[in-house]
């Protein structure tokens, strides 16, 4: 039965090298994969990365992320010193690693501390460019590190979560940060603070299974992949044809797992109003 | 029987050889032909279930005890108890009270079969979304009456099917984790077998995880990483080592509390094997169980969150 | 809307007149015709709708604001949340949290149609036990950020269907009377319309249950009581009677806390009762977040606990 | 719509008045409305109420239940000095009430305070003879003295649950029992008791969704009716066939509402291991 159970994250991979697309050219075409329309790639970005057609939502940078949810100015870059480390010498991972940092590109989750709209959140924002936004030691280090500092100094937190699950390369270490990170959640949860989480395309397996499913508020972008098991590991699985529309943001409201659908551009308002009305200023 | 205390002499005479450094391979193979137990003698080499991959197979093996054996010799007057109170009662998941000892304590554990009959009945070990929220209502009845609670794990995963994601298999894995780590009551998880990813990790948040020697616990399937990273479901093996997910790894590694040595591999006699599982439970029981509850909770957080830095 | 306005007046100088003793009903009746209001007046001739089964029809009339036009009007800044995070959003449970006056809360309504698709779509106002699980998720999120909960209810009662059966109606009912029992946070629950059964209590747990005239509560609908009892759907407005089920005769009885007054019924103009009513829950609001969550416990508690003896 | 929800108690009547001949005569044969055998009613009576051929569980009088479950001697009635009274002037219900209490017949419960295998218990039998066991004021009042007893002097509570549901002669004050009675079971909860319901058959209405569902351990009788919503008023609700088995405790059993399924002739010995084990002694 193993081998049925798995190869998600293959699929994912896949799914998402597709739609990256967008990160391309800056004066390039980009054909729409939901609406087929060949569209301008600086419109998209001015759009929030929402295809002016039909409103597709595509993946942006976390750097376009910062900017559509962040007040401009004192942004803090938090935990930035925990960097990745081959912990089980596992192959080709060192050499992957090495060529991710020589670009610059910083682990599956930056977290920021900053205001929105005035009031001071702490933000984390993962990051598909890194492994898929894979979460090993680092993305679990740090997502800990800023619910304790939630905890500790009575901070709303917010997630942007997109992730291809658990990260392979580092075993049982990451799986154990399904656990950490939920701990922390629990205790910063205890201590009644607020943390919004906003499920992304595409968020799935040990993430969606440990704190993207643990948001007081859980918010989704409109046709999110969202699920543990990939779509085509379960119709291996099962040999049927799965439902219209299985595994979308749509899906996950009706099944009752998603307090909300949110368009990209009308996530700052409704993050806004969800901080004023639990008492931050 | 009598063919398993052979096999049990010859294994042992084997391991004190070893011990003193004389080599007798050359007349345990003869003495294996003699007695007709070669096959059998090779299935638990001791040597070779070192490599990862035979510990996979071995923890799979389909005639090794499974967690409800565990439990039943394990834990004496047992009442099973049925449900989530949502919606089913997951067969997977087999859970209820009974007494380890004479200390009343709550069990959980993923039942799995030994023939097809059996698998199907237990979804081949792979519990569904009410399963998790079942083994959460017992463990909140379990903290109310100050039980312990015993975990018995071996699953390849949480069951990857339509239902399964329809009625959120990923919140009730997140939710059991975020639950069970403010559990005011002692927990300890045994990995019995296959300790496969997010479905087994849901049932292992605890004081204390023990692992038999056969058993593994990892972020994915050999197979499936195989798939995914090395594009060759075939290095499996490749996997099952780059991923270091033995219990003896995981023991050096101190991500657990305690490896439980098979002198003879479990599906051959498991008496042994569980006697010393016993004990360490007793052990470990009897070490949580004096902690008061801010202890407790303070151990279980400190023992996830220094894992990575 | 000028219409409203003639009724309005007419009726207030009805009451004016009754109120010293002159009997006016020779002119009213003229005047009705002259204006053309005839069939507007009877509707909601005060004295008519003492009796139970008139107000039993008006609590169920179709054009009667239903609880989304209650919070609409009170609730500003509102967002609705959805999903009881096991399987499935009801959607005749409209829950979320917005802000009374300055103050945030969490509003809990039944949603019902005023016409067949809204009904079709709001299951006649009728939950299923997802709706009564939805509740209490977020009612227990409104105790954790220490927010008031308001519960606006209408309706017929839970929804006697399979799957309901099935998800364990019986269950999500009781278990939201065993939780709401010792929530910490201050709780309002207002009848607007039919208050039918278990279905209906199940989010009526609080320290203040405020009525709207023309509504009702009972422990079975009028329909069901006659016909079990008496033998005879049609002795439905003989069983309203018997019932006692009336704002009216619940108010005298002390049962719930406040009536209010609905000079107009709302189906014809909402406007003053709404605002009556909005007074009234900033009244009561006030008074009970004055409490420490021992205080608002006992209150609680008492208050069911001395119905019967 | 509302004339579709209810009706159930009506079905609920029927029902028993069917299952009822039991009660009548001591020499008489039975027809067993499972396996249609017609059996002498003693040796019925000989077996806890169980049919010798099919082992269908008939009704039994709450004198029989006390002389299955509880020891002899020592068995103290609590809160008998409650008794129905005409709250609402409902049409007949004065006349019916003195007609039971002219038989001798006391309310939907009665309430012991007795050993069970050694252990002392308080323990509530629902009575059918008595307005198909429904909860008015005074099924609702001794059964919160009798958690508030059980609270106070840390006693394990079981409840023997049989009911029509909420009585609706008493109107308004019998729905309150429902809200009453699970108020002080989550007070009894919270300080650490432990409560065993046995489900037996018909547990319906405002009685199912109440204290019938909120024990530690719920226990059912096999084959019992439990719902909230009778099966024929759900019938002419849906106008489907209804699924077999609906509403049985094997049903409730598979679909989680259940912990076990206990024969009554198993029944003592079951409750003394859940009350050992809970440490009563
Ligand atoms: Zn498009
Ligand atoms: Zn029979």
């Amino acid at each position: 039965m193993t081998s049925l159970i798995v190869n998600h994250i293959k699929n994912i991979f896949k799914y998402n090298i597709k739609k990256r697309e967008v990160n391309v050219e800056e004066n390039s075409f980009l054909q729409c994969p939901q609406c087929k329309s060949m569209i301008y790639k600086k419109d998209i970005d001015k759009n929030y990365g929402i295809c002016i057609e039909c409103e597709h939502h595509f993946q942006i940078s976390n750097k376009q992320w910062k900017n559509i949810l962040l007040d401009e100015g004192n942004r803090i870059e938090l935990f930035g010193e925990y960097t990745a480390n081959d912990l089980l010498k596992f192959p080709a991972y060192y050499d992957k690693l090495k060529s991710l940092k020589r670009k610059n590109i910083n682990e599956g989750i930056s977290i920021s501390e900053a205001k929105l709209n005035g009031i001071k959140v702490l933000v984390g924002i993962m990051n598909t460019e890194f492994i898929m936004g894979s979460m090993g030691a680092v993305v679990g280090e740090r997502i800990t590190l800023m619910f304790e500092k939630g905890l500790k100094e009575k901070l709303p937190v917010i997630i942007i979560a997109r992730s291809g699950g658990a990260r392979m390369q580092e075993g049982i270490v990451s799986l154990m940060q399904m656990v950490k990170t939920s701990a922390s959640i629990k205790r910063y949860s205890d201590g009644g603070n607020l943390y919004t989480v906003v499920l992304t395309n595409p968020t799935t397996g040990g993430v969606t299974a440990s704190f993207a499913m643990l948001g007081d508020i859980i918010l989704a972008e409109p046709e999110a992949l969202i699920g543990f098991a990939g779509p085509r590991v379960i119709q291996q699985t099962i040999k049927q044809t799965l439902p219209d529309g299985f595994q979308r943001s749509e899906f996950l409201l009706e099944k009752g797992f998603v307090d909300a659908i949110v368009k990209r551009s009308d996530l700052k308002e409704k993050l806004t109003k969800i901080l004023k009305i639990h008492n931050y200023k | 029987m009598k063919e398993n205390d052979l096999i049990k002499a010859l294994v042992s005479l084997n391991e004190k050889a070893k011990k003193y450094g004389i080599n007798i391979s050359q007349e345990m193979s003869k003495l294996e032909k003699k007695i007709g137990l070669a096959k059998s003698i090779r299935k638990y080499d001791r040597k070779k279930t070192k490599d990862a991959w035979d510990q996979v197979k071995l923890a799979r093996n389909i005639e090794r005890p499974k967690p409800q054996d565990f439990i039943n010799v394990l834990i004496k007057d047992r009442i099973e108890l049925h449900g989530d109170r949502y919606f089913k009662d997951d067969k997977t998941i087999y859970g209820g009270i009974g007494y380890f000892d004479d200390i009343p304590v709550t069990f959980i554990g993923t039942r799995k079969g030994k023939n097809l009959k059996d698998n199907q009945l237990y979804n081949f070990g792979m519990p569904n979304p009410e399963g998790y929220r079942k083994s959460l209502r017992l463990v909140k009845q379990a903290e109310k009456f100050k039980r312990p609670v015993l975990f018995f794990v071996d699953t390849p995963g949480a069951y990857p099917g339509i239902a399964s994601e329809e009625h959120g298999i990923s919140e009730a894995i997140a939710r059991n984790l975020f639950e069970f780590s403010s559990i005011k009551t002692p927990m300890i998880s045994i990995i019995t077998g296959e300790g496969g990813s997010g479905g087994a990790i849901a049932l292992s948040v605890a004081e204390k995880i023990i692992m038999m020697e056969n058993s593994f616990l990892s972020v994915i399937s050999p197979e499936g990483c195989a798939s995914i990273l090395f594009k060759d479901p075939s290095k499996a093996p490749l996997a099952a080592k780059s991923l270091r997910l033995t219990a003896t790894e995981l023991n050096k590694q101190k991500i657990i509390d305690e490896l439980i040595k098979e002198i003879v591999p479990l599906h051959i006699d498991s008496k042994d094997g569980l006697s010393l599982l016993e004990k360490s439970i007793r052990k470990h029981l009897k070490e949580i169980m004096a902690l008061n509850s801010d202890e407790l909770l303070n151990k279980r957080y400190k023992k996830y969150r220094k894992i990575g830095f």
